[in-house]
């Protein structure tokens, strides 16, 4: 091995450990920026090493691809608003498998469509450009459900099942056909072809509030793609990084499953989560809904020495929280107390809710999980829920018909008077009724959540 | 399959064990963050396109390579970039510059 | 220093990554236990020890080989049995047997 | 590769996952069990796959080898008591790292005597049996010390910091001069020579009561010579279990002098912990003890509704754990409760406690934490002092000239009355004066910690 590969090598085994301590940061706020830019640091280490790398001739195309990759980066990072960040994170998932697939694709084609590549080296391509093909179709269709460019709704035809298994089955015989014999190009384009399809078909079906976790899951099989990559070429950074990312995104999706209250096979083939258009199924059977106006409920919480707010999908749709910061602020003001209660599901995106709020300048360790702040309801004068709806549905916890049964839910029913803003009587993402909103401690304030809340700062301003 | 394989498949399943003891440290809090940076870290897939849109050998494998270094630069830019951003934001206590809180 | 060396490397360190991660999570309730334990799988060098003992070509290489399969069976053997038996011991509630204790 | 060399490696891999999965199982007593036998199958796994190495051809000396080992490790496993544990575990290392040591030792001679071996893999060779040889006589000498075979003062010399500095040099010219040349027996021997030499002369100097770092580090040793093995054989399993206990090796020694409040450095190079003997230093200025009867702390104790017993190295000495268990099932049969307050370094090991309270069949959730059993302190009504001292004593509080100023300790000094059990006024491992045994509210019960227990049962019951 030569001084040059040795540095090369031990370039890329700097990188490796600069990502995994850079994942280990994250385990607390206060380090996770300094180690996130150890991993950029590691990122630069393996571009460098790479381009010391003598098989390396040419630059102009690498140039060329740098620049490009640049430009639309910085705009794609700094611009989008936070509330956009799941379609973000989907549509960065497509671009890194089409990466990995066009690597794969590559590397079959100069090695003479696959005469010059023994059977060890095919198994790995193979890997590379199944996954990459499928997670790059898969993110497009993710991203365009939660950018709302495709009907959110799950989209399922007969024989729907039946169909993915087929494919399924296609793509993993072109495979193995592959294996055996790896010059074969009418398999490899065949193979190319079915996996993008099933990317498609995979994820039509899926609802888009379920899109988190099929980000996820992609983001799992981006890793295992670039890990397959690393076994292809004998990189062991990219088996690392991939290995890291495809445990990464497996866990998350597994979490959100769970915190969810379904199974992962479920999510992935249930066809769920789709009604959150209507109203709400089992709706007002002779109960009534007292609504409140925003100079009472300013009242309410101005006078309100505890105050636990409950922030939810919706605040996310209305970009409220910076009006709810300025609330807090008011109610700080007067000598109250605010805190929040982050549920791990709210919103649409694990820890979507500490983002914005984050984004909001509050600080986070007023930011409660549930299992912290579930107790203090009891000593709380108003809860007041900002557009969420199933994290708070006491049906989680009594009726065992509900789909959400079993869930764990934050205990807003155990505060003495709550306050739900929210545009109409509409379910949530479950499309469940929620008792909450029935009961006599409960007022409902109608409207967007922005509208709301910036009404009940005047109101509380002006007493 | 060679012995450099079989060390390879170790590399594997340690840094899988890695990244499962890694995550489940993750708090909630941090949950987006995570998926930004794992998102980010995944650009690494530009090691594999760099060499191939640097070939000295074929055309196609410039041209495949630079959309593919082109791609896996997005990801990487925009991965760090936001994940930073998002980063900044959490803090314990509200920066000075917003003076209306009441409490200390 | 050869490309496995090198792979080698990684596997070191990515294993030291998964124990120093892996201990820190022991309460201290159990590091005897755990001492105990890495102890026992410090016996590995049996591993060594066999292909040196089991050698056809050098009488030298049986006898040290025994010696140190020996050596390092008794580590496995004792340290194992040992742990086995410390773990043994720790329960959440006394067993049935003890009927004295008042608590429940 | 052929198909049986892959059945070895597999073999090797399931062993590595095996070891890492038994000890994450440490990290919860209820699955402690079942993943060590995950680690014992392991284990088994890895002896097999190398059984059925092509390059084993005969096997009676590896039978003769594995009965002898067998046949003495079944008594060591069995018979050795809870409170011989540190020797027990520093004797152990000793064969651990002989094996290591005689692998390489061979691995060197019938390759020509260095002839046949290139650098990369003499420097592997030449960290096994350096790291090896140091941890024979190192392990040796801890066990001779916790044994009491050898003194337990650290013993000193002249220019001892000189002496070592130098072996440890030589030492390391050695191993540069057999890098540049294998071929070199009297560097290789020398160097073995020199090995075992640090090993007895870095032993010496430490104090009995600090040999559990010492032996907590050789284990550190032991490890990163299997995994020198490793890199030297080109064997993945001996890399990752090597790297695994050279991390918990490490761990643990720096945990211990943490809590112990000294530097790591202190502890191996301090000559400090051998005062043990003499009598207290700063001892009874003006002060005077309460000394009480067996019979007046039995009614105290008798009567008391809530009682926390606090462990220490007395305890292990009386070996004493059973009959605390007896006065503990006494007081509960009356109707008080017990706990037990372990302090993390209580004893002579760390965890050295709840090994020998879970002997005596005391449930683990009854031994609590320093930081969950602090805050009970106040309300208890007799703090039962179990031969411990320096744990218990509150200079680390109050007075900065102390040597232990700054380690945590348990707040005995808050309980409403205090029972001392101990032989004297003698000072603990420290060798400091307590000022505890001293307050009013502390009354000393003299004499060993098993009589005086047997005693006080024997009273309670009476009552
Ligand atoms: N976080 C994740 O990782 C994740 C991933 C996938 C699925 N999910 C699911 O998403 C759900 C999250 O629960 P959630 O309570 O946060 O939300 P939710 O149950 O979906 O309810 C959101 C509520 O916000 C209201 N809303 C929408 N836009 C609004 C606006 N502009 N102003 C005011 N209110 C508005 C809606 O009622 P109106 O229409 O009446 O206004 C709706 O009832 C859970 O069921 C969870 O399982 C979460
Ligand atoms: N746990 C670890 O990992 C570890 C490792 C290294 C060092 N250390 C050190 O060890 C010390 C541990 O503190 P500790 O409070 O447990 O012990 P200690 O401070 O060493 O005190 C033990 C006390 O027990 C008494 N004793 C001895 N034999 C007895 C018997 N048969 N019956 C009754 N009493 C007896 C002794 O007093 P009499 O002679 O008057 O009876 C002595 O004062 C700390 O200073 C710690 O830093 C701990």
């Amino acid at each position: 091995m030569s001084l040059r590969d040795l540095m090369i090598q031990a370039a890329y085994l700097a990188a490796s450990v600069f990502f995994i301590l850079g994942l280990k940061s994250l385990s607390h706020p206060d380090k996770a920026r300094r180690g996130m830019n150890q991993a950029a640091i590691g990122m630069l280490l393996a571009i460098v090493g790479t381009l010391a790398n003598s098989g390396i001739v040419t630059y102009q195309w690498i140039i060329v691809g740098l620049i490009i990759g640049t430009l639309v980066g910085i705009p794609l990072g700094t611009k989008v608003p936070m509330t956009a960040m799941p379609q973000q994170i989907a549509i960065s998932h497509g671009f890194g498998a089409l990466a990995a697939t066009l690597v794969g694709v590559n590397e079959w084609m100069v090695n003479g469509y696959g005469a010059g590549i023994d059977r060890g080296t095919m198994t790995a391509l193979g890997f590379e450009t199944l996954f990459g093909a499928l997670t790059v179709t898969g993110s497009l269709m993710a991203f365009g459900k939660l950018q709302e460019l495709l009907p959110g709704k799950p989209i399922t035809w007969p024989l729907q099942n039946a169909t993915s298994l087929g494919l399924l089955a296609a793509a993993l015989g072109l495979f193995g056909w592959l294996i055996v014999n790896p010059a074969n190009p009418v398999a490899f384009w065949a193979m190319c072809g079915v996996a993008l399809l099933i990317g498609v078909l995979f994820v039509l079906p899926i609802g888009g509030a379920d899109m988190p976790v099929v980000v996820s899951l992609l983001n799992s099989y981006a890793g295992l793609a670039a890990a397959a990559t690393g076994f292809a070429i004998g990189n062991n950074v990219l088996i690392i990084a991939g290995a890291l990312n495809g445990a990464s995104g497996f866990l998350l999706s597994i979490l959100m499953s769970k915190a969810m209250n379904r199974s992962f096979a479920n999510v992935i083939f249930g066809a769920f989560g789709g009604e959150t258009a209507g109203p709400a199924a089992t709706s007002a059977t002779g109960l009534s809904v007292r609504s409140v106006s925003p100079e009472d409920a300013a009242v309410q919480l101005a006078f309100a020495s505890r105050v636990i707010v409950v922030p939810g999908y919706g605040l996310a749709v209305a970009q409220a929280q910076h009006v709810v910061q300025e609330l807090a602020e008011q109610i700080e003001k007067r000598g109250g107390e605010v805190k929040y209660a982050i549920h791990p599901v709210a919103g649409r995106m694990p820890g979507h809710m500490n983002v914005l709020l984050a984004e909001a300048n509050i600080p986070y360790d007023k930011l409660l999980d549930m299992d912290e702040i579930n107790p203090l309801f009891d000593h709380c004068d108003v809860a007041l829920v900002v557009g969420a709806n199933d994290v708070v549905n006491p049906a989680a916890r009594t009726d065992p018909s509900s789909p959400i049964y079993g869930m764990p839910i934050l205990n807003v029913d155990k505060a003495r008077s709550v306050i739900v803003l929210k545009r109409s009587m509409n379910a949530g993402f479950a499309g469940i009724d929620n008792a909450l909103f029935y009961e006599p401690k409960t007022a409902m304030l109608f409207g967007d959540a922005k509208a709301s809340l910036s009404r009940l700062v005047a109101e509380i301003k002006s007493l | 399959m060679s012995f450099i394989t079989v060390i390879q498949l170790y590399v594997f399943v340690l840094a899988a064990f890695v990244g499962f003891m890694v995550i489940t440290r993750v708090p909630p809090l941090l949950h987006t963050p995570l998926m930004s940076a794992t998102n980010a870290i995944s650009g690494i897939s530009l090691v594999g396109s760099l060499v191939a849109a640097g070939s000295g050998t074929h055309r196609i494998s410039n041209i495949l390579g630079c959309i593919a270094v082109a791609c896996a630069m997005i990801n990487v830019v925009g991965g760090f970039v936001i994940t930073d951003r998002m980063l900044k934001m959490f803090r314990r206590k509200p920066d000075g510059a917003r003076g209306g809180s009441a409490t200390p």
